[in-house]
């Protein structure tokens, strides 16, 4: 259990290319990110909770799926941490697992609508599926 | 062949205890060179020089070695042992038989052994050690400060009352620098303008003192106490004799648009212009790239008004060429640029404003006089946000911020919040920061009285971004212990921006082949030990231009500078260390190596002719060392390829004579 | 085979000449031999007709000589400069040791040159030759004609050609041209990948022939001192005969020290090496240690950069560590 | 000028007029766009997953065929920009990635020559700015959006993250102001122009990219905006779709307009 | 063959006036013992060892060769020592290169401050070239039998 947990770190931060201990705690992060209130886990809690190894609340919490990819936090951290980044790993190693995909061909039909771009097809695939 | 005496030391019996003395004053009897050994009780005592002094005359002794304790312990006694001997006190080696040899070996046959092995290398060295005379170099009695704010101030004022002339170059009209600007300082809350412009009077008015204001330096030349520099007198277009500063031409002058740069552009101040009302020269200057009688040759009204006719537009920059013994270097800061940090919308609303601005905005000689109020609406700020660490501690991005705490936004907001909460108790006033950072005297007590008595706000966490909408600033922030994101409307936000050294420092560092770190601050000759002196011999470094300082700690460098320039210009003539490089200018390529690694700065090259066997000449570049600027580290003489340059003292042959003998067995 | 002919560049130094923009040049001379070409100064256009050659065997880097010529002060030396010639000649610049104001430098293009030690061990009794791309055809005195195949008889220099293009010229003659790949490490680390025990054989081995003729040594553009420390009595490691001594033992270890950072690996001194000794596989090691521990760096790439061994950062590399990093590598 | 043109799938289906119009402008700005034989969707979201290769191909494709021809590929939706900008750094600066790439490259019939970042991306604002030039398309203005006053929509897209992107100051753009500015119309400045109008959520959490896409027309509807343009049919569509007071159209469109050539290709 | 058992290896030191020599200086201060192999020459910097001096000893029959400083930060000169590491590196790499072992040479920072890791370094040292036997490569370099 403790293997799997420091393994799927590792994995974390390879992918993610993220340095969490860069992180001075100052909370930029989260100050500027927009979907703050949809979150339960904030860009600073991931950088903070990936770095002691607390990884099972976050691979269980929706937060993963809140984020939007925006950057923003990215952008205005002063010490180049890039949360998103991490975000964005912690997510994949969830969907990743077999049969694991947040979003399925299946539940589509239901969303669309008449003016639905491709893109917003594409994208949410990209983020939300293998 | 030198004629050299060995004295073999017992030091009671520190030596003599685990190594035999006899022993080895007998085996080194036959070295090369030797003409004499001796043991005694105690070398160092008045007895065993004597008894060195009395064997150099009756031996006719040409070199010594002294089998004792660590030369760093009585190589100076023996050099003057020698020298009241009549001999040259370079000519005097110690082997180091106490320290390294009898203290650390229990067994008297190693010991004993050892300790003539270390008498041998001293031998060979000695051997082949020639006389070496200290260079002396004159002291020019002046001294140069480049920067008037306080630090510059403070060092100058120190150094004349100590009798020596110093000379101030400003590149503002005015002394007086960043403190001027200040309302208030912390933590005793006194304003700055009431405990600096004494000061600036006493500069004024001291005989010893000069001041170059509206200069700047533009070339340096020379070493340590003859440094030749030039200043360029920038032509302010007033006769600063002449001018009374009664001010009645900055009153009349018709161009009324130009950004007061005093009170960093809030309001407006005219073409011809004195910064504040007590500037120092207070005299007059004109703005050329305003100026219209300067522009476009029709106008004229101030020199019509003014009475002591001091107005001169036909002034030229003058060039002023001057010796100095010593330079500090007192250059400043400034806060840097918030063009990079647009999410705190500093380029978008007039309302966004850095803590320098918010000094001026609360200063009585401020462009409000002294009321708090928004720039945009004139109306008073009911909420105010404070954001500090903008732009320090940032290493995200090199051209952005400074890796650096800037340290002193921590003290000079709390102050703001304090004064703010003080004078007007209806605002809510909240401070987002990282860490509070306040180690001083009085300093943390300042801030918890901020928190405490004046209830402002500190809220750990950052803000996010600041979006002006209507006559509010939105503002998103962190609330990191409540775990929350806050979002506060704003009437006015201030930010901590970080400082940074004055622009000129770099291009100053270049001119005095001194040091600077990635930050350009000024790096001093040792972080602990030597804090207010540049690397390069006769340069001082006093304030912020050597890292980030606040008023009290610059004031206490700013004296150390002086105090150090004072022990220098005491001085009648420098006696330099003899043991420097010295390059063979037959050998010499010229390739510059040397030069490169030199920390001094005390190579230069020449070309120069040299005559061949054949009688022709020939032109080369070759390097010269400056002996009274060359601390004798030696990295030029390995970075040189052709073995050119050498260091007297630890030549290559005597290392190497050391080696030999250490190695022949 | 080079594409571009001698009688070009016959033509651009008379032209040269004649305009009165140099007084004389600095290229090959024919020697005793038909690949044996030497360093040469024309004045005229009839010593140029008669004395100058270029081709597979203009293999000399004519940089060195310009120290002495640019110090005469009679005008300027126009010299021809092959692509990694002119390294050598940029690094000469970067030391003082050449006034640029009295060179004319004609970049020369080189498609390689021919080493004639690996040629008069494939054909003896060299009459003539003849180069194309793939063969290289020797005439020779006793066994009628020899093909060779070219990349066989090419000097290593040349087959791990480091740039063909200039990086100090004045005028080109021909073309400027790309390198695709360079291996020129690679036998430094199978060196570096052996044993201590197989290094030391192999480099005692190589050691052991050298019979100190100094050859390496006054071919070597970054040899230039004035006086070497090998020359001079109070350097300590002053010797000219072929001793057991000190400097006998180090003088390559040290020679290669001296021009650290300054060598462009032109490889000169392997090329005149007598006893065929690779001396470049100590300067390349250097060099690759350098590339490796600070970052790349070209000696002579640029006038006026700051050689490795008189710089550094605060962050460099510990002695013991840069000499076990190889480890991890292996 | 003749230009590689990457238009991406959304264009050839629900954002035609930005395609359209795109066409349109440069064709009286005196550029061609040429689009690749073949092009495969970028994927619309660039992953940062420093193992992910296979969803960064079509976009190395793209980048492959613009090195090809030595011209540089252009781009006007935000998304393909952003992806393909992206790709075309990480294989710049990520040498694992870049020898990855390669080796999944030369596997291909017609492998291609291995490729390390050569090509120049160019969104077409981009292109409008530094290679056509402002002074030029002023000249061009036949109809000039006098007393329109327009808030320029950037979204998160085009300019974060801005090391990679470098498009404009990622906090306080200009780059479509001046263009507004340069087509006769008023730019509107208002501080919700680079935040995200909620993006790919709107499939997850149609209630959040509500609330992101009307702080965003309600803030350029605040400063007294007529309209908001934008490069992005991700960001018109969730503008829209959450109920914009404001019409949204593409900065195509309005260039368009500007240049004199709207009508021609309206109703194509 | 050699006999090991009693091999006392020859080893120079070169240490740095500032902070090593001090500390060779506080190390005897302290009683801190260490071989009477370890025979120390004065320099006023790192930066001053010049590479001919190391394989000098060596050809004179030195077994092994350390190289003291300031710590990097510290030096006296400010830059001294990060001249002498990279001048260090390349010359231990090059002797390596050649087959030499790496423990017969050394770079360590000592301060003034530092006796006791004077000391143990020394031990150490004297210890790992003992280990080596009698410096036999570097002489015969040249001289294959």
């Amino acid at each position: 259990m403790e293997n799997k947990n420091e393994r799927r770190r590792e994995e974390i931060l390879r992918i993610s290319g993220v340095n969490p201990r860069k992180c001075m705690k100052c909370g930029k992060c989260s100050a500027t990110c927009p979907s703050y209130d949809e979150m339960e886990y904030h860009p600073h809690e991931f950088v903070y909770m990936v770095e002691s190894g607390e990884l099972a609340p976050l691979l269980e919490s929706k937060s993963i799926y809140k984020c939007l990819t925006c950057f923003a936090c990215v952008e205005r951290c002063p010490r180049g941490v890039e949360p998103a980044k991490l975000i964005e790993a912690v997510r994949l190693t969830v969907i990743r697992e077999k049969g694991a995909n947040h979003l399925k061909a299946d539940d589509i039909p239901a969303k669309l609508d008449e003016e639905i771009p491709q893109q917003l097809l594409m994208s949410a695939f990209r983020k939300y599926s293998k | 062949m030198q004629r050299i005496g060995v004295f073999v030391c017992h030091c009671g019996t520190n030596i003599a205890g685990t190594v035999d003395v006899v022993a080895v004053a007998e085996a080194l009897k036959n070295e090369p060179g030797v003409v004499h050994s001796a043991e005694y009780q105690y070398m160092c005592s008045q007895a065993g020089q004597d008894l060195i002094k009395a064997a150099i005359k009756e031996h006719n002794l040409s070199g010594i070695v002294v089998c004792s304790c660590s030369p760093r312990m009585h190589e100076a006694t023996f050099r003057k042992t020698a020298a009241a001997a009549g001999l040259n006190p370079y000519m005097v080696e110690i082997a180091n038989i106490r320290e390294q040899c009898s203290w650390i070996h229990k067994d008297m046959a190693s010991g004993t052994e050892k300790a003539i092995i270390l008498g041998k290398a001293a031998i060979a060295k000695v051997n082949l050690n020639t006389p070496l005379t200290p260079g002396e170099s004159p002291v020019t009695k002046r001294a140069l400060v480049i920067g008037g704010g306080i630090a510059g101030i403070q060092t100058a004022l120190d150094i004349a009352d100590a009798g020596f002339p110093v000379d101030i170059v400003e590149t503002k009209p005015t002394i007086g620098g960043k403190m001027a600007q200040l309302d208030k300082t912390f933590p005793t809350l006194d304003c700055a303008a009431c405990i600096l412009t004494p000061k600036m009077v006493d500069v004024a008015q001291n005989e010893k003192i000069r001041i170059f204001s509206y200069s700047e330096v533009v070339d340096v030349r020379g070493f340590v106490g003859n440094f030749d520099v030039t200043i360029k007198k920038r032509a302010r277009y007033v006769k600063e004799d002449i001018c009374t500063g009664c001010g009645l031409c900055t009153e009349k002058c018709p161009q009324k648009k130009v950004p007061n740069e005093f009170n960093l552009g809030m309001d407006n101040r005219r073409a011809i212009y004195i910064p504040f009302a007590q500037a120092v020269p207070k005299v007059a200057t004109i703005d050329a790239d305003y100026c219209t009688m300067l522009k476009t040759g029709k106008c004229g009204v101030c020199a019509k008004v003014c009475t002591a006719g001091a107005i001169d537009y036909e002034a030229k920059d003058e060039f002023i060429e001057e010796k100095y013994g010593a330079v500090v270097v007192a250059t400043g800061f400034n806060p840097i640029s918030m063009d990079k940090f647009d999410e705190f919308a500093y380029n978008q609303s007039k309302d966004v404003i850095t803590s320098l601005e918010f000094e001026r905005l609360t200063n009585a000689a401020g462009p409000t006089a002294g009321k708090l109020l928004r720039p945009s609406d004139g109306e008073h700020p009911h909420t105010i946000v404070f954001v500090q660490c903008v732009g320090s501690r940032c290493e995200a991005c090199a051209e952005k911020g400074k890796e650096y705490c800037s340290k002193i936004c921590c003290m000079y907001t709390a102050k703001h919040a304090m004064l703010t909460r003080d004078k007007y108790p209806d605002t809510d006033v909240y401070v987002f920061y990282i860490d509070v950072r306040t180690p001083g005297k009085a300093f943390d007590e300042f801030y918890r009285r901020a928190v405490e008595e004046y209830g402002v706000h500190y809220i750990k966490g950052m803000v996010g971004k600041v979006s002006p909408e209507g006559n509010k600033l939105k503002v998103q922030a962190s609330d990191l212990i409540a775990g929350k994101q806050l979002h506060i409307d704003a009437d006015l936000v201030v930010l901590a921006a970080a400082i940074e050294p004055d622009k000129s420092a770099r291009g100053l560092a270049t001119m005095l082949t001194a040091s600077m770190d990635t930050n350009d601050f000024f790096t001093e000759a040792h972080p602990k030990l030597r804090p207010v002196e540049s690397p390069t011999a006769g340069v001082f470094l006093s304030g912020t231009c050597q890292g980030p300082k606040d008023i009290p700690e610059t004031v206490s460098q700013a004296g150390a500078a002086a105090s150090k320039v004072i022990g220098l210009l005491c001085k009648d003539k420098l006696t330099g260390n003899p043991c420097v490089a010295q390059s063979d200018e037959m050998m010499c390529n010229g390739c510059s190596s040397c030069e490169r690694v030199c920390p001094y700065g005390a190579i230069t090259y020449s070309d120069k002719e040299f005559r061949m066997p054949d009688r022709t000449t020939k032109i080369r570049r070759v390097a010269s060392v400056n002996p009274a600027v060359c601390q004798g580290c030696g990295a030029c003489t390995v970075a040189c390829p052709s073995g050119a340059m050498d260091l007297n003292g630890f030549k290559n042959n005597q290392i190497m004579a050391e080696v030999d003998a250490i190695c022949k067995m | 085979m080079q594409e571009v002919m001698r009688d070009k560049l016959v033509a651009k130094a008379k032209e040269l000449l004649t305009g009165g923009v140099v007084t004389r040049v600095l290229g090959w001379k024919r020697g005793e031999f038909c690949y044996d070409l030497t360093p040469g100064i024309f004045k005229s256009a009839d010593e140029l007709d008669k004395e100058f050659d270029f081709g597979d065997f203009a293999a000399p880097n004519l940089s060195k000589y310009l120290i002495d010529e640019t110090r005469k002060e009679d005008g300027k030396v126009a010299v021809f400069m092959k692509p990694c010639d002119t390294y050598s000649f940029n690094q000469l610049l970067t030391e003082h040791r050449i006034d640029r104001e009295k060179v004319y430098v004609i970049g020369v293009p080189c498609e390689g040159m021919i080493d004639n030690k690996k040629l008069s061990a494939a054909a003896d009794g060299i009459k003539n030759v003849a180069v194309d791309y793939e063969n290289v055809v020797v005439e020779t005195l006793w066994d009628g004609n020899v093909t060779v195949p070219r990349e066989s008889v090419l000097a290593e220099r040349c087959l791990n050609c480091k740039s063909k293009k200039h990086v100090a010229l004045d005028e080109l003659v021909g073309y400027e041209d790309e390198i695709t790949e360079c291996n020129r490490f690679d036998e430094v680390a199978r060196l570096e990948a052996m044993t201590p025990e197989e290094r030391f054989e192999f480099w005692q081995g190589e050691l052991s022939r050298c019979i100190r003729c100094n050859a390496c040594r006054d071919v070597c553009p970054a040899c230039t001192c004035e006086k070497c420390v090998f020359d001079n009595p109070s350097s300590g490691v002053e010797s000219k005969a072929p001793s057991d001594s000190f400097e006998e033992k180090m003088f390559h270890i040290i020679r290669a020290f001296h021009v650290t950072g300054r060598c462009t690996d032109c490889g000169e001194c392997s090329r005149v090496c007598p006893q065929n000794i690779p001396l470049h596989l100590l300067n390349r090691k250097f060099i690759k240690d350098i590339n490796e521990l600070w970052g790349e760096y070209q000696a002579g790439a640029e006038v006026g950069s700051r050689a490795p061994l008189v710089n550094y950062t605060f962050d460099d590399m510990e002695p013991s560590e840069a000499v076990e990093r190889g480890d991890k590598n292996a | 000028m003749k230009v590689t043109y990457f238009p991406g799938c959304t264009l050839r289906t629900k954002a035609k007029e930005l395609d359209r119009y795109a066409h349109a402008a440069c064709n009286a700005l005196g550029v061609e766009l040429v689009e690749p034989d073949t092009w495969q969707c970028c994927g619309g979201v660039f992953s940062y997953a420093k193992d992910e290769i296979a969803s960064k191909l079509p976009s190395v494709r793209a980048l492959i065929d613009a090195r090809d021809k030595n011209e540089p590929l252009v781009t006007v939706c935000s998304a393909c920009h952003n992806v393909i900008k992206q790709t075309n750094h990480q294989i710049k600066t990520d040498a694992d990635f870049a020898f990855r790439m390669n080796n999944y490259l030369a596997q291909e019939k017609d492998a291609p020559a291995p490729y390390n970042g050569e090509t120049k991306v160019l969104h077409l604002l981009e292109l409008i700015r530094d290679e056509i030039g402002f002074d030029k398309v002023a000249e061009k203005v036949q109809k000039p959006l006098t007393g329109k006053k327009i808030a320029a929509y950037y979204g998160c897209l085009l300019l974060r993250p801005s090391k990679t992107m470098q498009m404009d100051d990622p906090e306080n753009p200009k780059i479509i102001e001046d263009l507004i500015r340069v087509l006769g119309g008023e730019p509107v400045i208002y501080p919700a122009r680079n935040e995200c109008c909620g993006g790919y959520i709107a499939l997850e959490d149609a209630e959040s990219a509500k609330k992101r896409s009307n702080s965003i027309s309600d803030s350029a509807a605040a400063h007294g905006a007529d309209m908001i343009i934008t490069a992005c049919p991700l960001c018109r569509y969730n503008l829209i779709k959450n109920g914009s007071k404001l019409p949204v159209v593409y900065f195509t469109e309005l260039l368009a307009e500007a240049l004199g050539v709207k009508e021609d290709n309206d109703g194509e | 063959m050699q006999d090991v058992t009693n091999f006392k290896p020859l080893i120079v030191a070169f240490c740095c006036n500032w902070c090593s020599y001090a500390g060779a200086d506080l190390a005897g201060s302290n009683r801190l013992a260490y071989p009477a192999d370890v025979k120390i020459i004065r320099v006023p910097c790192s930066c001053r060892v010049n590479p001919m001096f190391i394989l000098r000893a060596f050809q004179r029959g030195a077994d092994g060769v350390i190289i003291c400083g300031c710590h990097p930060g510290d030096c006296h000169y400010t830059s001294g020592n990060y001249y002498a590491r990279r001048r260090m590196s390349l010359l231990f790499s090059m002797l390596d290169y050649l087959g030499i072992e790496r423990d017969r040479t050394r770079v360590e920072w000592v301060s003034a401050a530092e006796g006791a890791k004077f000391a143990a370094t020394m031990n150490d040292f004297v210890e790992k070239v003992t280990a080596l036997g009698p410096n036999k490569r570097l002489e015969d370099l040249r001289c294959k039998k």
